[in-house]
C-alpha cells in the first residue's frame, strides 16, 4: 500500500471521531466525564501519528517522496478510485508542495490544538471533533477532485460550526450561524462556478476520468491540463470570457473564506465567540482554504482572467490589507483585534497573489504557512486571557508580566510574530510581498501610490500591537488590582498545557523564521514550476500587464 | 547575481567562526532567559550569578575577542570584500520580467567586513563589554531590579547580537533584520519597568517612531532591490552594477536611499522622528547607556555611512547632492534644537538624551557634507580631492566613535550618579520599600558639589563631557573640528550648505554651554539638598567601566595620530601605515591650529571659542561655584571648580528673563512637538480608526445585517399573505390559473 | 431498452406486471377484514342457531391488538416496496396494459417503477412510525386512557394510507390523462382525511378542510383542463394528446387546457401560487402524515407535471424551447423564493418544513424548466436528449432522496409532537441533551435539506444544478474545441434559475441552522426534561431514513444510475 | 341537435361561476357548491366534446367525474361536520388558526 494518504491522513481521523462521538453520545453525563481524559489522550494519540506521517513525508521517509521538482500539475501520492463513475467523480488524492504544507500545518495544529485545550469543557465530544476538523481540513488540501474538494470544503463548516455553538462564548449562537451561513453563501456560488467549469468540457471527445452520464470529469489534474490546450483556432480552451465568469464565481467563495473586506464581516463575530481550539484552527488553516482554493482553482485554471482581475486582486487585497490593520486599531476587544489583525494579514496573501510575480506568489505560500503557525499562538493567547481573566477587553488586566508572566510572554512573543518582526515567520513573507510589489509596479509602471497603503500598514500594526501590549502586559504596579472579573481570586498564570502549546508554537516560528527556507524552498519551486507551466506559456507571449 | 556565490579565501581558521560573534550572544539569550525563568530567586543564580550577568558577561567577552581578532585580520590586509564563510542561502525565490522565464533570486547571508565594520564592530563589542559589566555592578544593587534581572542581562545580549549582527550583515536586508531585533531589545528594555505607565508608553512611542522609520527604510531597500536586483552590499557597491543603475534610474536611486535615510533618522533620533529618545530614558540607565548613546543610535550612521559608496561613486557623480544636503540639513536642525532644549533640562539623564540627538546630527551633517564632497568632487582621479573627502568621511566615523566612547562614559557616569544619590535617598530616609514618593534621583536639583564625593565618577564625567564639546586636544576635539571645517568648506562651494554649517558651529557654543551646566550643577558647587550631601562612593563593578573609557577617550589624541580619519574611510590607507604615531600627532595638530589655508584657521578658533570659551563660560557664570567647606576635589579636578566659581562671582548674570520667556518654556515642553504628535494620534490616527471600526460594524456589517433583517421582514411580509382564510387561498388558486394560462398562451 | 410487452387487463402477466398493486389491494381488504374479527356470530332466520362467522361481535385478541392494522399496513407496503425493488433487480420489462378497445391504460416501466418505490416507502415509512405515534392501549404512552384511541379508528388511518398508495400507483401508471387524474384524486381523498384525522383537535379539523377545499378547487380547474383537452383532441390518451400536440399545439383551447391541467398538479406539488393551503395543513396534520404529503404527495404531483409537459406539450425539436417555458420558469423562480423566504421566518418547524417543502417544489420545477429548453441550441441536437435525460435524473434523486431526510425530519417531529406538540421551535430546545442520537439525526435531516455535503440532499441538489447548467452549456464544450469563444451570455437562460437556486439555497441555510441551534443550544422547554416517549419503530424508521441519506450521499453511484434508467424509460416524444 | 359549442360555451360559464363563487362566498358549504358547480362544467364539456367527437369515451369520463364529485361532496360534508364540531362555524374567514 503506498497511499499514505486516503485512509491514514483523511479517512482515518474521520472515522476515529465519528466512532468515538457514536460512542460517547450513546453515554450519560457522568459516564462522559470519566471518559474525557481516556478520549483525550486517544486524540491526542491519533493527531500525533497524523503529525508523524506528515512530517515523515517531508523526510522522505514515507514514499520518498521529494517536494521539489514536481513539475506543475503532477503530484505525488496520487491516488484514484473511483467514487460515483456516472458523473466522473472520483475520490483522487494527492499532494504537491502547493498542499503539503498545508497539510502538515495542519496535523501540525492538531496536537498543537489539542494541547493547547487540554482542559475544555465536556472533553468527550469537543476532542473527537477537533480530530474530525483536522481530518476534513486535511480532506481539503489533498483533494483532486472537484466534487471531493467541494465536500471537504463544505464539511469543515459542520465541526467548527459545533465547536463555536457548544463551547462559545455568549454569543455563539449568533456567531456560529452567522460563519456558516456567510461562508456557505459565498461557497454555493464557487459550487456554481465549478460546476458551470464542469460543463464547459467536451463530451465529444471525452477527457479521461468521464462520467458515463455526463461524458465529464471533476478530475482536477485532468481539467487543468485541459484548459492549458489550444483548440483549432487556436484560442485557448477555455475563452477569456468565460474564464472571467468562472474566476469571479469561484473566487467569491475564496474570497469570503479567506476573508477579504468587505466580505470578513463574519471572521470576528467567529473569533471572539470560538473557543480557543476552534478560533486556533479556523485562523491557522481554515482560512488558509481560501487562499489555498485561489492557487490550486482558479489561478492554475485561468491564467486570463486572473490577468483581467490583477487590478481588482490589487485593490481588494490592499483593502483588507489597511482596512482590516486601521479598523484593528479601533478595537476593545483583544480577541477582535487579533481577528481584523488575520483579515490585514490575509490582504498580504491577496496583494502578493496580485502581483503575478513567482516571489509575490511565494510570500502569499509562506504567508499562509507562518501565520498558520503565529495566529493559533495568538488566539492561543487570547483564549489564555480569556479563560484566566474572564474577559476579553483591552485593558480589563494590566501588569501581565507582573502577575502571569508566562501568558505576558507569550503574548508578546506572539505579537511581535504577528507584527512581522525579522527572524520570525511573518517577516519573511512580509519583506517578500513588498519586493515583489514594487518590482511589479516598478515593472508596469504603476503608480508608487500603491506602497502607501501597505507602508501605512507596518506602521498601524506596530500601533495596534504594541497599544494593546501597553494595556495589558505594561502598566498597573502593585497598586492596580486585578480585574474584577476574577473577583478576589488570585491572578493565575497559564497552566502547563498552555505553557507547551505556547512553547511549541514560538520554536517553530523562530525555526520557520531563522530557517524559512526548509518551507519556502518547495513553496518557491512550486510557483517557479506553475510560471514555467502555466504563467508563461499563457501569458508570456502577450504579456502586457494590466 | 550575488545569489549562492560561495566562499573565496578564507584567511584564517577562526574566521570562519566570524558568525559566532553574533550567535553566542543570541544562544546566551535563550539560556539566560530560560535559567532564569526556571531559577529565579534561587541563591546561587542570584549571588554567583548575578541573575545571568556573569553568563553574560563571558559571552560578551568573548564576542570581542572574536571581534579583535577578526578586526586585526582585516587591518592586517583583509579586503573583507569576500564573503568569510559559505553564504546561507536563506530565500530563494524568483520574478518574472514579463518574459518567457522567470528569473531566480537569492537572499542570503552572509559577513562582510570593511573599514567602516571593523570601527562599528569594535565600538559595539567593545561598549557592550562595559556596560555588562557596569550593569552587574548598577542593575544588581538595586532592590527593584530583584529576580528580574535575568529578563535585563537576556534582552540585553540580544541587543547585543542585533547589533554586532547588523554591523557584519553582508547585505542591507540583514542589516535591516538586525536592526529591527535591536528596536525589538530597545522596546523591552525601555519597557523593563513595565509597571510604570511612563515606560510602558516610552517603550511604546520609541518602537513606534522607529518603526515609521523603518517602513519608509523599507521601501527604500524594495527600491534599492529592484534597481539591483540585490541587496548584497558586493554587489550593489559594485562600480560595473551602479554605472548600469546610474544610466537609467539615477533618480529612482536618490529616491530610494532618501527612503532609506528617513530609517537613519528614526533610528538616530534626528528630527522629526526625534521624539522617543528623551522618553527612552525610562529604562534603566545601562540601557540608556548602551542602546541610546553608544551603539543602537549610531545604526542609524552606520547605515548612511554604508551609503558612502553610492555618493562616491563616478558613475553617479553629481545625482546624489540634494540628498547628500537633506542629510547635512537634518542633522543641523537637530544639532541645534536638541542642543537649545538640553538647556532647560534639568533630569540629568534628559540633558545626555538631548546631547546625544545634537552630536549624532553632528555626524550626520558630517556624513552628509562627506557625501556632498565625494559626490561632487572628481576625487577618484585628483588626489587633493580624494584627500578631502577621505578626511571629510573619516571625521564623520571619527566622531561617531568619539562621541560612543564619550556617552557611554558620560551615561554610566551619570548612571553611577544616579544609583548613589538614590542609594542616599534610601539611606537617609530609612525607606525599606522602594517607593521613590516624590524624590527624583535623576534631576540635578537632587545633586551638587558630588566631585569630592565620587572623584572617579566625576572625572569620567569631567572628560567625556569635554570630548563632547570638542576641548582642544580631547577626544571629540579632532573629529568635531573635522566636521565643522568640512561643513564650511562645502558651504564654499554651495551657499545650501551654510545653513548646516551655520548649524554646527552655533551647536559648537550650545555644547559647550550645556555639557559645561551638566557638569557643573552635577559636580561643583554646594550640595543642593541633604541627599547629595550624603552620597558615598561607587563599587568596583562600576568604576571599572568608567576607568576604562576616560583613558579611551583621552587617547583619542593618539588614535588621530594614528591617522584615523583616513584608514577609518577608505581601505586604501591602511593602519599605521602613513607617518609615526608622534609625527602624525604633530601633523594633525597643525592642521588643526595652524592651517594654511586662512579661512579654515580663523574658522578652527571661532569653533575653539565658540565651545570652549564662550559656552562653558556662559555656564560657569550661571552655575558655577565652589564646592562645599571641607570637601577637596581630586587636584586635576580643582582648577575647574575653581575657575567656574571665580567665572561665577565675576560674571554671574540674572537669567531669569529668560528662564521665564515663552521660548524656554517652549523648549521645556520640547517645543511642544510631541505635544502635536500625540494629538495627530489621538485626534487623527485614534479617531479616524475608531470611525472606521463603526464603519467596519455599521456599514460593511450592517448591510450583511441588512441583508438579514430585510430578508426576515420580506419573510413576515411574504407569510402574512397566508391569511389563514381559505377563499384567499382559493382566489391564489384562480388568479394563478389566469395568469399561468395567460402565460402560456401569450408565449405561444 | 426493453421491448415493450401489451397486455390485456386480466391476461396472462397481468399479476405479474401489477403485482406490487394487488399486494395493496390485499393488504386493503385484510385492514378491512382482520381488525374486525371476533366472535361475531350469525343467526340463521327464524332459528336461535347461530353460526359463527367471525365477523363483529367481540373481538379475539389478536385481532384487538390496535396495533394491529398498522403492522398489516406496515407490511403491506413494506412487500409492495419490497416486490417493487425485486422487479427491479430483476431487470424491468416493460408492459404496457391496454383496454379492449386498444385505449393504453397503465405502463409499467422503470419510470413509473421508481415512483411506486417512492410512494411505498415513503408510505410504509410513514405507517410504521405511526404505530407509536397513533396512541394505543398501554404501549409506551404516557397518556391518559381517554385520549387513547381505538383499535378501529386505527384501521381507519391505514386503510387510507393503503388507498393512498394504491391511488399514486395509478397516476404513476396511466397512461391516459383521466386515469391518472382518477389515481390523483383517490390519493387526494385519502390524504384529505389523513390530513383531518385529528378530527378532535381545532387544528386538525381546520387544517383538513384548507387542504380539502382547496384541494378540490385546484382538482376542479385541473378537470376542466381535462375536459378542454379531450374537446380539443378527442381523446386523453397520452399519445393521443402528444400527437395531436405536435400538429395543432398552439391554439388557445390547447393551451389554455394545458394551463389548467397545471393547476391541478400544482397544487399537488404545492407551487406558487397554489402552495398556501399547504404549510397550514402541514402545521395542522399529524407529523408522519405532512411527511408523506411533502414526499409522496409531491411526488405524484410531480408525474403529472412531467407527463404533461414533457410528453403532451414536449418541447419541440425543431425550436427547442417548450411553450411553457417561461411560465413554469417564472413560477420555479417564484416558488423557491417564496417557500425560502416564507421559511425564514417561521416559528413552526412543521410550517418551516412545509414552506421548505415549497422551496423543493421550485428547485423540482427549475429543473423541469430545463428540460423544456433541452433543445434550444440547435447545433448541439447529438447530446441533447442526454442533458434532458441528466435533468430527469435529477429530478427523479431528489424526488427519491427527498424521502428519507423530509419524511425523517417529519418523523422526529413526530417523536416530540407525541409527546406534546412540535409546533413551536422551542419544543426542539434541548434535544441533544435529552436524545443525542435523535438531534444528530434531526441535524443530519436538517443539513441535508440545506444541501451540504456529504448527505443525499447536496447530491440531489447538486443533480440538479448540473442538469440546469448541462442544458444552459449545452455543447459548448465541443463549440469551444472548435474555436468558438463562449461567453456567460451565450448560455441559456436557465443558467440564472441554476443561480437563483444556489442562492436560495443559501438562504435555506439560515432556517435550518435554526433548528440546530435550538436543538443543541437552548434549554428544553418548560416540564420537557425529561426521557422522549419510547417507540423503536418510530426511531427505526429514522435510522433508516438517517442511513440513506448518508449512504446516498456518500455512495449515491447506483441510485443515480437507477434514477438515469427510469429517467431514459419515459416515453419521452422526441 | 344543439351544437356542442353552445354547450362549452355554457360549460365555461358555470366553471367561471363557480370558481368566482369559490373565492367570494363565505361559507363552506356554498363553496363546496360552487366546486360541484365547477366539476360539472367539466362534466358537461366531456358530454359535449364526446358529442362532438362523436367518442363514448367521453361519457365514461362524465361517470367517473360525477363519482368523484360524489366523494367529494361526502368527504368534504364529513370534514364541514368534524370543523363545525370544533370551531362552531363553517365560515371560511373564521376558521383562520393556522395562518402566516
Amino acid at each position: 500500500m503506498d497511499d499514505w494518504i486516503s485512509m491514514p491522513l483523511v479517512g482515518f481521523p474521520l472515522v476515529a471521531s465519528i466512532v468515538l462521538l457514536a460512542f460517547v453520545s450513546n453515554t450519560n453525563e457522568s459516564m462522559r466525564r470519566r471518559l474525557a481524559n481516556p478520549i483525550r489522550m486517544a486524540t491526542l494519540v491519533f493527531s500525533l501519528v497524523l503529525l508523524t506521517i506528515t512530517t515523515g513525508m517531508f523526510f522522505q521517509y514515507f514514499g520518498n517522496v521529494s517536494w521539489e521538482g514536481i513539475s506543475f500539475n503532477n503530484y505525488e501520492f496520487l491516488h484514484r478510485y473511483t467514487w460515483m463513475e456516472s458523473l466522473g467523480i472520483h475520490w483522487s488524492v494527492g499532494m504537491d508542495a502547493l498542499s503539503f504544507p498545508m497539510v502538515w500545518l495542519t496535523t501540525f495544529l492538531l496536537p498543537v490544538t489539542i494541547i493547547a485545550t487540554w482542559n475544555e469543557k465536556n472533553g468527550a465530544t469537543y476532542f473527537p471533533i477537533l480530530l474530525a476538523m483536522g481530518g476534513a481540513l486535511i480532506g481539503v488540501f489533498v483533494s483532486l477532485d472537484l466534487f471531493m474538494f467541494y465536500v471537504f470544503w463544505e464539511l469543515t463548516l459542520i465541526p467548527m460550526f459545533f465547536l463555536i455553538l457548544m463551547w462559545g462564548g455568549a454569543d455563539r449562537k449568533y456567531a456560529s450561524q452567522k460563519f456558516f451561513i456567510y461562508t456557505f453563501t459565498a461557497s454555493v456560488v464557487m459550487l456554481l462556478g465549478l460546476i458551470t467549469l464542469y460543463f464547459f468540457q467536451d463530451p465529444v471527445n471525452p477527457l479521461d476520468y468521464a462520467g458515463s452520464m455526463t461524458g465529464r470529469t471533476f478530475d482536477i489534474p485532468t481539467i487543468t491540463q485541459h484548459a492549458l490546450m489550444e483548440n483549432s483556432n487556436g484560442n485557448w480552451y477555455l475563452g477569456a470570457n468565460i474564464q472571467k465568469v468562472l474566476f469571479a464565481m469561484l473566487m467569491l467563495g475564496f474570497l469570503v473564506k479567506l476573508p477579504a473586506v468587505p466580505f470578513h464581516t463574519w471572521l470576528p463575530d467567529a473569533h471572539v465567540q470560538a473557543p480557543t481550539g476552534g478560533s486556533m484552527l479556523l485562523a491557522g488553516v481554515m482560512l488558509k482554504m481560501g487562499a489555498y482554493g485561489m492557487f490550486r482553482l482558479p489561478i492554475s485554471l485561468f491564467p486570463h482572467a486572473l490577468q483581467y482581475f490583477q487590478l481588482a486582486l490589487l485593490i481588494i487585497g490592499m483593502v483588507s490589507l489597511v482596512w482590516g490593520a486601521i479598523v484593528c486599531l479601533g478595537q476593545t476587544n483583544l480577541k477582535k483585534m487579533v481577528a481584523y489583525s488575520s483579515v490585514s494579514h490575509m490582504g498580504v496573501i491577496l496583494v502578493g497573489i496580485a502581483t503575478m510575480q513567482p516571489m509575490g506568489w511565494a510570500a502569499a505560500l509562506f504567508m499562509m504557512f507562518a501565520h498558520g503557525i503565529i495566529s493559533p499562538m495568538l488566539f492561543a493567547v487570547c483564549g489564555a486571557f480569556k479563560h484566566h481573566y474572564h474577559s476579553m477587553e483591552i485593558g480589563a488586566m494590566r501588569g501581565m508580566a507582573k502577575h502571569s508572566p508566562w501568558l505576558a510572554t507569550s503574548m508578546m512573543f506572539a505579537w511581535m510574530a504577528s507584527l512581522g518582526l525579522p527572524l520570525l515567520a511573518g517577516f519573511v513573507a512580509e519583506i517578500m510581498m513588498f519586493i515583489a510589489l514594487w518590482h511589479f509596479l516598478a515593472a508596469e509602471g504603476w503608480s508608487v501610490f500603491w506602497m502607501v497603503g501597505p507602508a501605512l500598514v507596518l506602521a498601524v500594526t506596530a500601533a495596534y500591537y504594541l497599544w494593546s501590549m501597553q494595556r495589558t502586559i505594561f502598566e498597573g504596579g502593585d497598586e492596580t488590582q486585578p480585574p474584577s472579573s476574577l473577583h478576589g481570586e488570585p491572578v493565575p498564570d497559564i497552566a502547563n498545557p498552555e505553557k507547551l502549546a505556547m512553547l511549541i508554537l514560538a520554536f517553530f516560528t523562530i525555526v520557520f523564521g531563522v530557517m524559512p527556507w526548509i518551507a519556502l524552498d518547495m513553496m518557491h519551486d512550486w510557483t517557479i514550476q506553475i510560471f514555467e507551466g502555466l504563467i508563461l506559456p499563457v501569458l508570456g507571449n502577450f504579456n502586457g500587464g494590466a | 547575481m550575488a545569489g549562492t556565490e560561495v566562499t573565496t579565501t578564507v584567511h584564517s581558521e577562526w574566521m570562519q567562526y566570524a558568525p559566532l560573534i553574533i550567535l553566542l550572544p543570541m544562544m546566551a539569550f535563550a539560556v539566560i532567559l530560560f535559567l532564569g525563568r526556571v531559577f529565579n530567586g534561587h541563591p546561587f543564580w542570584k549571588k554567583n550569578l548575578k541573575e545571568g550577568g556573569l553568563i553574560a558577561l563571558p559571552v560578551m567577552g568573548a564576542s570581542l575577542i572574536l571581534s579583535l581578532l577578526l578586526i586585526s585580520e582585516f587591518l592586517k590586509g583583509y579586503s573583507g570584500v569576500e564573503d568569510i564563510f559559505e553564504k546561507i542561502a536563506w530565500v530563494n525565490t524568483g520574478i518574472w520580467n514579463g518574459g518567457s522565464t522567470t528569473e531566480s533570486v537569492s537572499f542570503g547571508f552572509g559577513i562582510y567586513v570593511d573599514h567602516v565594520t571593523v570601527m562599528l564592530l569594535f565600538v559595539a563589542s567593545f561598549l557592550c563589554l562595559l556596560i555588562n559589566v557596569f550593569s552587574i555592578g548598577y542593575m544588581n544593587t538595586d532592590p527593584i531590579n530583584d529576580n528580574r534581572n535575568h529578563r535585563f542581562y537576556a534582552e540585553f545580549v540580544l541587543f547585543c547580537s542585533g547589533m554586532l549582527g547588523m554591523v557584519l550583515a553582508d547585505s542591507f536586508l540583514w542589516l535591516f533584520i538586525f536592526w529591527e531585533i535591536m528596536g525589538l531589545c530597545s522596546y523591552l528594555l525601555i519597557g523593563f519597568y513595565y509597571e510604570r505607565p511612563s515606560a510602558a508608553s516610552a517603550a511604546k512611542k520609541a518602537f513606534l517612531t522607529t518603526r515609521i522609520g523603518d517602513v519608509f527604510l523599507m521601501i527604500g531597500l524594495v527600491m534599492l532591490w529592484d534597481l539591483f536586483g540585490s541587496l548584497d552590499y558586493a554587489v550593489v557597491f559594485d562600480t560595473h552594477n551602479i554605472e548600469m543603475v546610474a544610466e537609467s534610474s539615477a533618480g529612482t536611486l536618490q529616491w530610494a536611499l532618501g527612503l532609506m535615510f528617513i530609517g537613519a533618522v528614526g533610528k538616530s533620533a534626528q528630527f522629526p522622528l526625534h521624539v522617543w529618545l528623551p522618553d527612552a530614558m525610562e529604562g534603566p540607565t545601562p540601557v540608556s547607556a548602551l542602546i541610546h548613546a553608544a551603539t543602537m543610535v549610531n545604526a542609524g550612521l552606520y547605515l548612511v555611512a554604508r551609503m558612502f559608496p553610492f555618493f562616491g561613486a563616478e558613475a553617479l557623480h553629481g545625482d546624489l547632492d540634494d540628498l547628500a544636503f537633506i542629510i547635512a540639513a537634518v542633522g543641523g536642525i537637530t544639532a541645534v534644537m536638541a542642543a537649545a532644549i538640553a538647556f532647560v533640562q534639568m533630569d540629568l539623564k534628559k540633558v545626555l538624551a538631548y546631547s546625544t540627538m545634537s552630536q549624532l546630527a553632528y555626524i550626520f551633517t558630517g556624513l552628509g557634507c562627506a557625501m556632498y564632497l565625494a559626490n561632487t568632487l572628481d576625487w577618484h582621479h585628483d588626489s587633493d580631492a580624494h584627500y578631502i573627502v577621505i578626511v571629510a568621511f573619516g571625521a564623520s566615523l571619527f566622531h561617531l566613535f568619539n562621541h560612543a566612547m564619550a556617552k557611554g562614559m558620560l551615561f554610566m557616569a551619570s548612571g553611577s550618579v544616579i544609583h548613589e544619590v538614590h542609594h542616599a535617598h534610601h539611606h537617609l530616609h530609612h525607606d525599606d520599600d522602594h517607593h521613590d514618593d516624590d524624590f527624583d534621583a535623576q534631576s540635578m536639583e537632587n545633586m551638587g558639589g558630588l566631585a569630592s564625593k565620587m572623584p572617579i565618577t566625576a572625572t569620567a564625567m569631567l572628560i567625556g563631557s569635554a570630548s563632547i564639546m570638542g576641548l582642544p586636544l580631547i577626544g571629540g576635539f579632532w573629529s568635531k573640528e573635522g566636521i565643522i571645517a568640512n561643513a564650511w568648506r562645502v558651504a564654499q562651494d554651495d551657499p545650501r550648505f551654510l545653513f548646516p554649517a551655520m548649524c554646527v558651529l552655533l551647536g559648537a557654543a550650545m555644547t559647550g554651554f550645556y555639557m559645561s551646566r551638566m557638569w557643573l550643577k552635577t559636580f561643583a558647587g554646594k550640595p543642593n539638598n541633604e541627599v547629595a550631601a550624603h552620597v558615598g562612593p561607587t563599587n568596583i563593578w562600576i568604576k571599572t567601566p568608567l576607568f576604562i573609557l576616560t583613558f579611551v577617550t583621552l587617547s583619542s589624541v593618539l588614535l588621530a595620530g594614528m591617522g584615523f580619519t583616513h584608514w577609518a574611510a577608505d581601505t586604501e590607507y591602511s593602519f599605521l601605515s602613513e607617518k609615526n604615531i608622534i609625527d602624525g600627532i604633530l601633523y594633525e595638530m597643525g592642521h588643526a591650529f595652524a592651517n594654511s589655508d586662512s579661512f579654515f584657521f580663523i574658522l578652527t578658533y571661532v569653533a575653539i571659542f565658540l565651545g570652549a570659551i564662550v559656552g562653558p563660560g556662559v555656564a560657569m557664570a550661571l552655575y558655577g561655584g565652589k564646592l562645599a567647606d571641607g570637601e577637596h576635589a581630586k587636584p586635576w579636578m580643582r582648577p575647574v571648580i575653581r575657575l567656574s566659581a571665580w567665572v561665577n562671582k565675576r560674571f554671574h548674570f540674572d537669567n531669569t528673563a529668560f528662564r521665564e520667556s515663552s521660548l524656554a518654556t517652549a523648549l521645556e515642553n520640547r517645543l511642544y512637538i510631541d505635544e502635536y504628535y500625540d494629538k495627530a494620534m489621538l485626534n487623527i490616527v485614534a479617531g479616524f480608526s475608531t470611525k472606521v471600526a463603526e464603519a467596519d460594524t455599521e456599514v460593511i456589517d450592517g448591510t450583511i445585517k441588512a441583508i438579514e433583517s430585510g430578508s426576515q421582514s420580506l419573510s413576515t411580509f411574504v407569510r402574512s399573505l397566508t391569511t389563514g382564510s381559505a377563499r384567499d387561498y382559493i382566489l391564489m388558486v384562480a388568479v394563478g390559473t389566469l395568469i399561468i394560462s395567460l402565460l402560456i398562451w401569450g408565449v405561444a | 431498452m426493453s421491448k415493450t410487452t401489451t397486455i390485456e387487463p386480466f391476461t396472462a402477466g397481468f399479476v405479474e406486471a401489477l403485482s406490487p398493486e394487488l399486494i395493496l389491494f390485499a393488504g386493503m381488504l385484510l385492514l378491512i377484514l382482520v381488525p374486525n374479527l371476533g366472535k361475531g356470530t350469525f343467526r340463521i332466520p327464524g332459528t336461535q342457531t347461530r353460526i359463527p362467522w367471525l365477523l363483529g361481535g367481540t373481538r379475539f385478541k389478536f385481532s384487538s391488538d390496535p396495533r394491529l392494522p398498522a403492522w398489516i399496513a406496515s407490511i403491506t407496503l413494506g412487500s409492495a416496496f419490497l416486490n417493487v425493488l425485486y422487479v427491479f433487480s430483476q431487470g424491468l420489462d416493460r408492459v404496457l396494459i391496454v383496454s379492449e378497445s386498444g385505449k393504453e391504460l397503465l405502463l409499467i416501466n422503470g419510470f413509473s417503477r421508481i415512483f411506486e418505490l417512492i410512494f411505498f416507502g415513503a408510505l410504509a415509512l410513514a405507517a410504521f412510525s405511526s404505530m407509536n405515534r397513533l396512541q394505543v392501549k398501554g404501549i409506551g404512552s404516557k397518556i391518559p386512557e381517554h385520549e387513547l384511541y381505538n383499535n378501529r379508528r386505527q384501521a381507519d388511518f391505514y386503510i387510507l394510507m393503503v388507498t393512498c398508495a394504491l391511488g399514486m400507483s395509478v397516476v404513476a401508471l396511466a397512461q391516459d390523462l383521466f386515469v391518472l387524474f382518477i389515481g390523483l384524486e383517490l390519493a387526494s381523498f385519502s390524504t384529505y382525511v389523513l390530513v383531518a384525522f385529528l378530527k378532535e383537535s381545532k387544528v386538525g379539523v381546520e387544517s383538513g378542510m384548507k387542504y380539502f377545499i382547496v384541494g378540490s378547487v385546484a382538482s376542479g380547474v385541473g378537470l376542466y383542463g381535462l375536459s378542454m383537452l379531450y374537446l380539443w383532441a378527442g381523446s386523453l390518451q397520452f399519445s393521443v394528446l402528444a400527437a395531436t400536440f405536435a400538429v395543432s399545439g398552439t391554439t388557445a383551447l390547447p393551451l389554455i387546457g394545458i394551463g389548467f391541467v397545471l393547476v391541478g398538479f400544482g397544487f399537488k406539488v404545492s407551487a406558487a401560487p397554489f402552495h398556501f393551503a399547504a404549510p397550514d395543513a402541514y402545521a395542522g396534520a399529524m407529523s408522519p402524515v405532512a411527511g408523506v404529503l411533502a414526499t409522496a404527495s409531491k411526488a405524484m404531483g410531480m408525474i403529472g407535471l412531467v407527463r404533461m409537459l414533457l410528453i403532451v406539450a414536449a418541447p419541440e425539436s425543431s425550436d427547442g424551447s417548450a411553450v411553457w417555458l417561461v411560465c413554469l420558469g417564472a413560477m420555479a423562480a417564484v416558488t423557491m423564493t417564496w417557500g425560502n423566504l416564507a421559511a425564514l421566518g417561521s416559528d413552526n418547524p412543521k410550517r418551516m418544513l412545509a414552506y421548505s417543502s415549497v422551496a423543493h417544489a421550485g428547485y423540482m420545477l427549475a429543473a423541469l424548466t430545463a428540460v423544456g429548453a433541452w433543445n434550444w441550441d440547435a447545433a448541439v441536437a447529438g447530446d441533447a436528449s442526454a442533458a434532458a435525460v441528466a435533468v430527469m435524473t435529477a429530478l427523479l434523486f431528489h424526488l427519491v432522496v427527498l424521502v428519507a431526510f423530509k419524511l425523517g425530519a417529519f418523523l422526529v417531529l413526530s417523536i416530540l409532537e407525541s409527546e406534546g406538540g412540535a409546533s413551536r421551535l422551542s419544543s426542539l430546545g434541548g434535544l441533544a441533551k435529552r436524545e443525542p442520537l435523535l438531534a444528530v439525526a434531526m441535524f443530519i435531516f436538517m443539513i441535508s435539506l440545506a444541501g451540504v455535503p456529504p448527505m443525499a440532499g447536496f447530491l440531489s441538489k447538486l443533480l440538479v444544478i448540473m442538469g440546469i447548467v448541462r442544458v444552459a452549456v449545452g455543447d459548448m464544450g465541443a463549440e469551444i474545441s472548435d474555436g468558438g469563444i463562449y461567453a456567460l451570455g451565450d448560455m441559456h437562460w436557465v443558467w440564472w434559475l441554476a443561480l437563483l437556486m444556489v442562492i436560495n439555497s443559501a438562504i435555506s441555510v439560515f432556517y435550518y441552522l435554526r433548528v440546530v441551534v435550538v436543538m443543541f443550544f437552548n434549554e428544553p422547554e418548560e416540564g420537557r426534561e425529561g426521557p422522549l416517549p419510547r417507540g423503536w419503530q418510530v426511531r427505526v424508521a429514522i435510522l433508516a431514513c438517517v442511513l440513506t441519506t448518508v449512504l446516498v450521499g456518500v455512495a449515491g453511484d447506483s441510485l443515480i444510475r437507477l434514477c438515469e434508467m427510469a429517467a431514459q424509460s419515459l416515453n419521452y416524444n422526441w | 341537435m344543439i351544437d356542442p359549442a353552445w354547450v362549452s360555451a355554457l360549460s365555461a360559464l358555470m366553471f367561471v361561476i363557480g370558481l368566482g363563487g369559490a373565492f367570494t362566498r363565505k361559507n363552506a358549504i356554498i363553496v363546496l357548491m360552487c366546486i360541484e358547480l365547477m366539476l360539472n362544467a367539466a362534466n358537461m364539456q366531456f358530454a359535449a366534446a364526446a358529442v362532438h367527437h362523436g367518442d363514448t369515451t367521453g361519457w365514461v369520463y362524465t361517470l367517473f367525474a360525477i363519482a368523484i364529485a360524489a366523494s367529494e361532496v361526502a368527504i368534504g360534508l364529513a370534514i364541514f361536520l368534524a370543523v363545525y364540531g370544533q370551531h362552531e362555524t363553517i365560515s371560511l374567514d373564521d376558521v383562520d388558526i393556522l395562518r402566516n
